[in-house]
Order: C-alpha cells, then sequence, then structure tokens
C-alpha cells in the first residue's frame, strides 16, 4: 500500500432488540463516541461512510436523512450498502488516494423494524427462486449446514459448542445483545426448531444497533493517538450465486483471506495473529470460517471447537467478544468486529481481553450462506 | 504524497427505455460487457467490480449477488448507492479503488429498471423516500387536504418546490424551462442510447404540454427508463496501453449538505432556499481544485448536468462555476449552451430525456468520457474537448457527485 | 419537414414473475418532536428548538445539531407571520381526478375548481421552512417572497391540522 | 447517554408491488413446463450447463445463445436438503407450520446447477443425500413456474 492507514478511534451502542432509541440517536451516539474516543472533533474528518440499507430502514436512500447525525454535514460522503466491513474498505480507499487524511465509516441497523430473514429473501432470483418461495437466509444455511455435517461426519453437538462459547463469551460483552453465562449444549439442541439442523440457538439474533469507525493516514494517525492499529492487509471477494456455487467451502473467504495473508505478509496465519473476530451468522458458519482462514484443513473445523483451540484461553481465540451469535445489528456487525478487534490489539477488551494481542483478524459477510466475504489484518505498533 | 493517475479507458450502455426483453441481471451484465470490450480488457484483466442502484425502485436487494456471476465471479464486489447520485458515487468508487492502489483495473456499473414496479413511473421509490416521514407526520393529524396538496402539488418532490425558489432567485421564466426541454430532447434525438427523442423540439412543442404543477409541465419532465451503463478504470500504464485517448479522471468531490425540505422523521432542516445548493458549489470547487483546473469558464469545455427538471441544468451549471448565479439563461437564450455553443450543456440529451435513476449520474460521467475520447458518435459536440465536468444530484437535492475527466493526465 | 413526434424506446414484452415489498409493515420509531409541535399549535404558538452551540432555530423542533454535532435540548416559541420561500400551484381540482386512490372533490376535502397552493414558510425567527397550504389568495399572486400569517384551526385539539395554512398578511 | 423518550410510528397499509421481466431465455425455460420439459443452456465452449438457463457462462463468459438450450430428463439427485418447522409470511414473521415441509437441493441430470425446490410423497426418515429424485407436474400445466409441484424419489 502507498500509504499506511490506521484505526484511531471505535464505539458502538448497547445492542438490544428494540430499544428506545431511533435510527439518528443510533447513528450519532456511535459516531460521537467514536469521535471521543479518538479524541478529536467532526471538524477534523475529511469524509464519511455511512453503512445502511434501503431494505433495512424502510426508506429508499436511507443515508439521505442521517447525513447530520453521522457528522457528514458539508463533509464528502457517500454510503455502502453491505456489511459495515466493506465500507470501511471504501473509507481505506478514499485515504490511500490521497484526496482524504481522515474518514469516517459509521454503520447502522434496526433489525427490529423489519425482519432481516424476510429481507434476505428479496436477494433472491425474482425469476425463478423467488417464485417459489422457500428459500431464505435460514432455510439456504440449513441446507449448508446438512451437506456439511454430512460430508464431515460433524454432530449437532459440535455445531452446538460454538453457540456455548460465544454466547458465554457475550455474556462479559457490555456491548452484546444476547448474553447465556450459563449456556451448555442441551439448551441450544433444546431451542426452537426452525429449518433442520438449524435451532434459535444457532441463529444470530435480530439486533438494534450502530457502530463507527475512525480511520487516520499515517502521519494524522501519530498526531491523534500514540496507540493506532494499523490496516496491515484487507482482501474481499464474492462467490457466485447460490445455485452455481460449492455450498460445501466458503470458497469466497479462502481467496478473501489469502488476500489479506499476503498484503499483511503473514506466511503461516494461524500461528501469526492472536485473536480472531468472525461474522458468523449461523453456528455451523463458524466451524467452515476456522477452515476458510486456513486454521485448520477442511473439514477439521469440529476439532477446534471441541478441544477449545478458539475459547478464550485457547490457542487461537475465535470471537472473545460473542461475535454475531452474540449481537447482530446486520449491516453493523462487520464494523463491530473491527471495533472489537482494534480493542483486542490496544488491551481494552475488559473481561474479554486476550493476553499479548500484537495481530487480529477481523472477517465480515453478506449475502445467503456468506456469498461475499471480507477479511481485515490489523495490528499494533511494532 | 504522488496521487495516482486514473482513466477510463471503455465506456457501454444499454440503450434506455422501456425495456421488458431482458431481466435485470441480463440488463447489467450487457453494459458491463460492452464496457469491458471497448476497454478491450477480459473480465479475467477486471480486478474489482463496483455497482449501485437504487434498491426500493426494482424490488430486487443486492442485485450483483444473484447478476454477478454474469460479468465476474468470484471477484471482488463493492455496493455504492447514494440516491440520485447513485451513478456518480459508483463512479467515484471505481475512481478510488484504482486511485488506491489497491486494484489496477475496475469495472463500475450502475442500473435502474422502473418498469419492474407496478406503480407507475418512479413513484415507489420516490414516494417511499420520505415514506416513514409521511406516516409519521399522518398519525400526529395532518390533514387529508396537506396529503392530497403534496400528492399532486408536489407529485415530482423536492424539485417542484426547487424551481419557484430558482425563478425566484435568477429572474429566469417558464420559457427558458422550455427552451432547456426542448434543447434536451433535440440532443436526445442524436443519442441512440437515450429514452425520449425528438427531432428539431420546439419551445413552443414544450408548452402546448398539460401543467403538472406550475412551473412544471409534462413535457419538462423526465421519464422512468430502464437501463445500465458502465465504465471501466485502469492505472495509468494499463490505460495508456488500452486506450489511444484515455478520459483521466482529474478530480472527483461528492460533498452532502442538509436535507432539504425535511429532515427524519420530518424535524426542521435549516435550508430555506433550495436553489442555493452549497453542497454543489463545494463539490464542483474541492473537484477543480483536485484537477488543478484554476478558471472553469475557460477551461471547461463542455458539461453533463444532472437535470431531471429543466430548472436544474441552469442551477447546477451555475453552482459548477459555469457560469454567474442567477445568469444562465443569458446564456441559454444566447445559445453557448447548445451542442455547437462555447459551453455544451448536456449534448447526450441529459436526464430530461433519460432517467433510470441508478444509471444517470454514471451516464453523465460516461458521457464526458465519451466526449473527451472523441466517441460520442452523432451528438459528439463539434469543439475540442479537453476538460469536461460531470454533475450528479440526489437524496432530497442534497448530494451532489462532481467528476472532472480530461484528455490528460494530472502532472 | 422533418419528423416531428417525440419517440419512446421499447423493446418487447417477455412475460413477467410478481412479488411484494411491505413498506407498510415497518415498525420505525421516531423522538416526540411533532407531540412537541402539536401542544404549540393547541395554543397558537409555533414552537422549534434552538441549538446551545450555533443558535440555529429548527421548527419544527429537531434533537441534533449536525454543525455544532450535539443534543438541542432548549426549546423556543417563533412568530406565526413569515415569508414565502418557496411554492407550487397545483392544476385545478376537478370531480373524478384520482389521487393516492381517493376522489378528494367527490369526499368535499377541496371544493371543484381549487388550486392547492403546497409552500414553504419560513416563520420569522426561524432558521428552516415548514412545508404547509397557502390560503385565502389568488394563485395569480402567489410569489416567493410574499409575507404571511399562519390560519389557525377553529377548535384546536393538538394536532398537526390545528395549522391549517397561511395567508397573505393583508 | 441521556435517554429521549420514543415513539413508534407504525405504516399505513401501503404494499410495493413488482412484475420483473424474464426475459428471453427465462420465457422459454417457464412457457417449456407446459410441455412438462426442463430447459437448461449448455456453454457451448466449457459445457457448463445452466438451469434455469442464462446468456453468459460464469465460469468462462462465453454468451449462450438459445440454439444451445438442452432439455433434461427432470430426473436427479438430492444433494442437500432440509426440513422446515416455520416459513415466512412475507411481512417478516415466522409462523409455524402444522406440517413439516422438505425442501430438496437438487442436482438435475446432466446438468452443473442446484435448484431449490419443495419435496413431496416422502417420509423425512427416508430423505438421504444421493437418493434420485423426480419432478411432478401439475395435472394440467399451463407454462408457469408453479407447474413443477415439488420433487419426489425416483422409483
Amino acid at each position: 500500500m502507498n500509504r499506511k492507514i490506521a484505526i484511531v478511534g471505535y464505539a458502538q451502542t448497547h445492542h438490544e432488540h428494540d430499544p428506545p432509541n431511533t435510527r439518528e440517536g443510533m447513528v450519532f451516539e456511535a459516531a460521537k463516541g467514536a469521535l471521543d474516543k479518538a479524541g478529536i472533533t467532526r471538524e477534523a474528518i475529511d469524509t464519511v461512510i455511512n453503512v445502511s440499507s434501503d431494505y433495512q430502514d424502510g426508506r429508499t436512500i436511507s443515508n439521505l436523512f442521517l447525513v447530520m447525525a453521522e457528522g457528514a454535514y458539508l463533509k464528502d460522503e457517500s454510503k455502502v450498502e453491505m456489511d459495515g466491513a466493506f465500507g470501511v474498505l471504501y473509507a481505506m480507499m478514499r485515504i490511500l488516494s490521497g484526496n482524504h487524511d481522515t474518514a469516517m465509516v459509521v454503520g447502522v441497523t434496526q433489525g427490529s423494524i423489519f425482519s432481516p430473514h424476510q429481507i434476505s429473501f428479496y436477494t433472491l432470483d425474482p425469476t425463478f427462486d423467488r417464485q417459489i418461495g422457500l428459500l431464505n437466509d435460514i432455510s439456504a444455511a440449513a441446507i449448508q449446514a446438512r451437506m456439511y455435517k454430512n460430508k464431515h461426519d460433524v454432530s449437532d453437538e459440535q455445531i452446538a459448542m460454538v453457540s456455548v462459547k460465544n454466547l458465554v463469551n457475550a455474556a462479559s460483552n457490555p456491548y452484546a445483545h444476547r448474553k447465556i453465562p450459563d449456556l451448555n449444549v442441551k439448551k441450544v439442541l433444546g431451542s426452537k426448531l426452525y429449518y433442520d439442523p438449524i435451532r434459535e440457538l444457532n441463529i444470530s439474533p435480530i439486533s438494534d444497533g450502530a457502530c463507527a469507525v475512525v480511520l487516520a493516514s499515517e502521519e494524522k494517525a501519530k498526531e491523534i493517538t500514540d496507540a493506532p492499529v494499523w490496516i496491515k492487509g484487507v482482501g474481499s471477494c464474492q462467490d457466485s450465486y447460490l445455485r452455481d456455487r460449492n455450498l460445501l467451502k466458503l470458497e469466497s473467504l479462502e481467496i478473501a483471506a489469502k488476500k489479506a495473508y499476503e498484503m499483511a505478509g503473514l506466511k503461516n496465519p494461524s500461528k501469526e495473529f492472536d485473536v480472531a473476530e468472525v461474522t458468523e451468522r449461523f453456528s455451523h458458519e463458524e466451524l467452515m470460517i476456522y477452515e476458510a482462514l486456513g486454521l485448520c484443513s477442511e473439514g477439521r473445523g469440529k476439532i477446534l471447537i471441541e478441544t477449545g483451540v478458539t475459547e478464550r484461553k485457547g490457542q487461537i481465540p475465535v470471537n472473545p467478544s460473542g461475535g454475531a451469535l452474540g449481537a447482530d445489528p446486520v449491516l453493523a456487525t462487520g464494523l463491530v468486529r473491527i471495533a472489537e478487534a482494534a480493542k483486542q490489539i490496544r488491551g481494552e477488551a475488559g473481561k474479554y481481553q486476550i493476553q499479548g494481542v500484537r495481530q487480529a483478524l477481523a472477517h465480515g459477510q453478506t449475502g445467503l450462506c456468506a456469498q461475499s466475504n471480507i477479511v481485515f489484518i490489523l495490528g499494533g505498533e511494532e | 504524497m504522488m496521487k495516482r493517475n486514473v482513466a477510463i479507458i471503455g465506456c457501454g450502455q444499454t440503450k434506455h427505455g422501456r425495456l421488458r426483453d431482458v431481466n435485470t441481471s441480463e440488463m447489467i451484465a450487457e453494459a458491463a460487457w460492452k464496457a469491458m470490450e471497448d476497454a478491450n480488457v477480459t473480465p479475467d484483466e477486471v480486478d474489482a467490480i463496483v455497482v449501485g442502484n437504487m434498491q426500493g425502485f426494482g424490488g430486487i436487494y443486492d442485485t450483483e449477488l444473484w447478476a454477478g456471476e454474469l460479468f465476474g465471479a468470484p471477484k471482488p464486489f463493492l455496493r455504492i448507492t447514494t440516491g440520485g447520485t447513485t451513478g456518480g458515487s459508483v463512479a467515484h468508487g471505481g475512481y478510488y479503488s484504482v486511485a488506491s492502489g489497491l486494484y489496477d483495473v475496475v469495472l463500475a456499473v450502475a442500473f435502474e429498471k422502473h418498469s419492474d414496479s407496478k406503480e407507475r413511473g418512479a413513484s415507489t421509490g420516490l414516494a417511499h423516500v420520505a415514506m416513514a416521514n409521511i406516516f409519521h407526520t399522518m398519525q400526529h393529524g395532518a390533514s387529508i387536504k396537506w396529503l392530497v396538496s403534496l400528492a399532486t402539488g408536489a407529485a415530482t418532490g423536492v424539485s417542484a418546490f426547487q424551481a419557484s425558489c430558482y425563478m425566484y432567485r435568477s429572474g429566469c421564466g417558464v420559457k427558458h424551462l422550455d427552451m432547456v426541454a426542448a434543447k434536451s430532447r433535440r440532443n436526445a434525438a442524436k443519442n441512440e442510447y437515450a429514452h425520449l427523442r425528438w427531432p428539431n423540439c420546439t419551445p413552443e412543442d414544450i408548452a402546448k404540454t398539460e401543467w403538472i404543477s406550475y412551473p412544471l409541465r409534462f413535457g419538462h419532465v423526465c421519464p422512468a427508463s430502464d437501463g445500465a451503463s458502465a465504465v471501466v478504470y485502469a492505472e495509468e500504464e494499463i490505460a495508456k496501453k488500452k486506450a489511444e485517448r484515455p478520459a483521466w479522471i482529474k478530480g472527483v468531490a461528492a460533498y452532502a449538505d442538509e436535507p432539504n425540505l425535511m429532515g427524519e422523521n420530518s424535524q426542521g432542516t435549516a435550508i430555506t432556499d433550495l436553489s442555493e445548493q452549497l453542497q454543489c458549489i463545494i463539490s464542483a470547487r474541492e473537484a477543480y481544485q483536485r484537477a488543478g483546473i484554476k478558471n472553469p469558464r475557460k477551461e471547461i469545455d463542455m458539461a453533463e448536468i444532472y437535470q431531471p427538471f429543466p430548472h436544474q441544468e441552469l442551477m447546477f451549471s451555475e453552482r459548477v462555476d459555469l457560469f454567474d448565479d442567477g445568469k444562465a439563461w443569458i446564456a441559454l437564450e444566447e445559445g453557448q449552451t447548445e451542442i455547437d455553443g462555447s459551453m455544451p450543456l448536456d449534448p447526450s440529451g441529459g436526464v430530461i430525456s433519460t432517467n433510470a435513476i441508478g444509471s444517470s449520474a454514471m451516464q453523465r460521467v460516461l458521457e464526458c468520457a465519451l466526449q473527451v475520447m472523441g466517441k460520442a458518435g452523432k451528438h459528439q459536440v463539434p469543439k475540442d474537448v479537453k476538460n469536461a465536468v460531470a454533475h450528479g444530484w440526489g437524496g432530497a437535492t442534497n448530494f451532489t457527485t462532481i467528476t472532472v475527466l480530461g484528455d490528460s493526465p494530472r502532472r | 419537414m422533418a419528423e416531428k413526434k417525440q419517440t419512446k424506446y421499447k423493446t418487447k414484452e417477455t412475460i413477467a414473475t410478481e412479488g411484494n415489498w411491505d413498506v407498510g409493515e415497518y415498525k420505525y420509531k421516531a423522538w416526540k418532536h411533532h407531540e412537541e409541535f402539536k401542544d404549540g399549535l393547541k395554543q397558537k404558538k409555533i414552537v422549534g428548538s434552538i441549538c446551545s452551540g450555533c443558535g440555529r432555530v429548527f421548527v419544527p423542533p429537531t434533537y441534533i445539531c449536525g454543525r455544532c454535532f450535539r443534543w438541542i435540548d432548549e426549546r423556543i416559541v417563533v412568530s406565526d407571520k413569515g415569508v414565502i420561500t418557496g411554492f407550487v400551484l397545483s392544476t385545478p381540482m376537478r370531480k373524478g381526478m384520482k389521487i393516492l386512490g381517493m376522489d378528494p372533490v367527490e369526499m368535499g376535502v377541496v371544493a371543484e375548481g381549487e388550486v392547492l397552493i403546497p409552500c414553504l414558510v419560513k416563520f420569522h425567527g426561524s432558521d428552516t421552512i415548514v412545508q404547509t397550504m397557502l390560503l385565502n389568495v389568488d394563485p395569480k399572486d402567489v410569489k416567493v417572497g410574499m409575507r404571511v400569517q399562519a390560519v389557525w384551526a377553529e377548535e384546536r385539539k393538538g394536532q398537526l391540522s390545528d395549522l391549517e395554512g397561511v395567508e397573505p398578511i393583508k | 447517554m441521556e435517554k429521549r423518550e420514543i415513539t413508534q410510528v407504525s405504516g399505513m397499509p401501503i404494499v410495493a408491488g413488482f412484475q420483473w421481466s424474464v426475459g428471453k431465455m427465462m420465457e422459454r425455460f417457464i412457457k417449456s413446463f407446459a410441455e412438462r420439459k426442463i430447459l437448461a443452456a449448455k456453454c457451448p465452449k466449457c459445457g457448463y450447463t445452466y438451469v434455469p438457463p442464462r446468456l453468459r457462462c460464469g465460469k468462462c463468459y462465453t454468451k449462450i445463445e438459445e440454439e444451445n438450450l438442452v432439455e433434461l430428463s427432470g430426473k436427479g439427485t438430492l444433494i442437500g436438503y432440509t426440513t422446515a418447522y416455520v416459513q415466512l409470511d412475507g411481512k417478516g414473521n415466522f409462523l409455524d407450520l402444522d406440517k413439516p415441509k422438505m425442501v430438496g437441493a437438487i442436482k438435475l441430470e446432466d446438468s452443473d446447477s442446484t435448484i431449490f425446490m419443495p419435496l413431496g410423497e416422502v417420509d423425512p426418515k427416508d430423505v438421504k443425500e444421493g437418493i434420485k429424485v423426480e419432478a411432478v407436474w401439475r395435472k394440467e400445466t399451463k407454462g408457469e413456474i408453479a407447474d413443477i409441484v415439488y420433487f419426489k424419489p425416483a422409483r
């Protein structure tokens, strides 16, 4: 990269279902919080990237009435209508171009105003799949989970362990939405069955929340903070449509991760980052994410979860913050992953801080069965 | 820091109109393929794709998840949508993708398929911009008469009020709106991709059309079109190899102001003159500064203004500093802005003749690129085009995208 | 004489599949700015909010100032007189005209031949406009800059319709 | 964080309707259902066979014309499935189904795409990946997507 970029500030709202707050209020709280965290005012921001969706907010041009609350008044502003992590990629590009030195990405979704599962149905091919009417993000994920289980002989219990890990982790994260400190595999397998084998506690909750991240060029970052979190690498990729892709693997995530590792100069990734914050909309997805990130070979994800490798005190902690199963404000979820990864590097993760984190991975995804993925490698000062 | 030079090396668009013999993914793919063929690149040479449309109009969410494989998957996709300026924001996204150094060749495609909505014209999406506000206001006892007056009077939304603001500020009359509309229809007759084409249309023809609501007539306003447009960006070395006369992106800017007319849930918003358009003034200044253009009125050779309503061609040509505030109608009367004038505006026929909302602001960038590359065919302006400015507006006339293109890279 | 007609490009039709988007199902959330505004209207007052940072006055009350990037908690009452900054003239309303699935003349909401005039009013003391209706005026005389005053409903019920519109100050 | 009271804004019963033109290729595909035929587009260059058919191969980007359409047998292999206990009601709510429904991911013979179809005349216990399935057509097919009622295990 011709210019180094750092994260210098971040903030998120407390994610809940249907909290007494407006969309505008959440955006303002996150944006103001991120500026305060960075110790700068709105005037120091050159460009603002809004991350929201017309369908999630029920408003065509969802960023129109958020200009003032997100701090974009008389600023160079645009909107990315995908997972918030893609908004960080676009903000990075704007700084790398030399046109801007600082950028703020503000993502928001109020899941309670209209079901994200219904909205996932609108991404289907309207001339065919949508007419048959069976598919949505959960039923498609259920078909994928079944195929993955059969191919690699993965048990429902092993998949449930992901929910147990993340929802217990979420209990020590003040911002998480769903916290079940005493969760166990039995309770997960006892929760309401939606589409076999996916149950209630295998699905990320419908959360309302916002998150903001402030980025700066190397020179500006050093002025703003003495603990910049450098963006060492980024890679993204989108797979083919559901009908014409391999559902047994997250191929686009493999490609995205390889690109991010290459840019960050990681030779042996699973050894070189100390924590990962990934977006797992369904428990089985986290196992497939382990494999796509190269933490283990294909089909071995179940071993990592069973042996506690990805627990907080494991060799490669994954989602100490509780992940998307702990809180899923849809378009803000990828941004929250980046904020949580940055927190780990700056030692600000409180009760779920992993010791000695130098490099962290953050992952965002969008589309049925994680069709489009993005991976960031973040690192502290050398 | 040395900024990376980026150029458009290929342009592609579908014919715009009522396209019922294709589905949305095929429509997007057609424009994407035409742009790649024009740039003589294959999909494997394209590093990333930026895409956008106004999602509420076509009823499909993130269409590229279904359509993507027709022109490039597995590949990085980035979706950018900002209302009316979507096409311009996608164009900026493509520029920034290459200028960042992360990618060398990027395809940017923007589209809209209004005919897929059952409601007439673009009313689903347009009404839906403020639907939550209208629900909110009705819930608090606004009168039915008020709602009816909005539906009849301001059917065209913010622009209806803006026309009266601008006419007061500039002193221009309805006849100038007729002249702009007639000029656009005539220019569109020379553009095979345009939706409404009316060879030798005169202001009198326009004046005969019914009023929608004073000061706007049916003849003044844009159609709701289906269509897609795409450009291929490349970094300097590749651009020089691929195109004999690339269209260099010299400066971009896209500022946002307070929403005009109303805020979130109809809270107050401090814009009283809707024709001030401060964010357009600032965007133009910033883009010219980045482009190294000191005197736009001398250095800019032509412009594509985003003008779904005729007063906007006059208003925004002033806000991008091509004419004095309130004086564009004089240049119009003197024929300066005709296709063979000293400052041609919208030789393509503009948005008055063709409006697939997601695609329109991209078409402004694409048309300026064609003019700089000398490839605009029948509607190529006779004068030599060294620098051109492409403008887009969106939201409640509070978003603006400005792209300055030229025939030489910035040094 | 060259072909004089306007042509519209369109292609052959192919069959279409159908689908819906239930926009009415969204459960939006809002602050109580309209409650505050309505309570004021009941007492013939135009209530706004004033930012402690830049002093700008927003009508109806606005909770966040985008310039100063702070909450706006103070309220203020502005004049019920102001000036027109923008307007539109509808075509004369006729029986049988269908608007939003209604026939307003039939329903007695508007009179036959009435010209509806949505307008933007900047009340003195406010930095914003209020979108309402211009009443008791001959459409020919409407111009930006006209001085107007509020037209209050006879019996105000604390609803937005308590402010029926504005009328020219004679 | 100061809490500001909020009100719930309920919408008016407005439904935005859509009518997506399917395009020439899809029109032939849907209309051929009338004769109980399932067409697929076979890429002339790499042979990848798409169902439903399309104008461009996503694997090697070759154009696909109407003469590249091939007729499939209507039989296929079940490569994935799920049992649905709920169903979306179009307004964002999951309604409990009184009887579970089966959904199958099916790879039709001589095609590379996966299509997602309801499964019928089958007991969830007997469903396994790899079993052969075949299309069950409406008695009176009219050239509509609904002509295929479901897929059932092939004899």
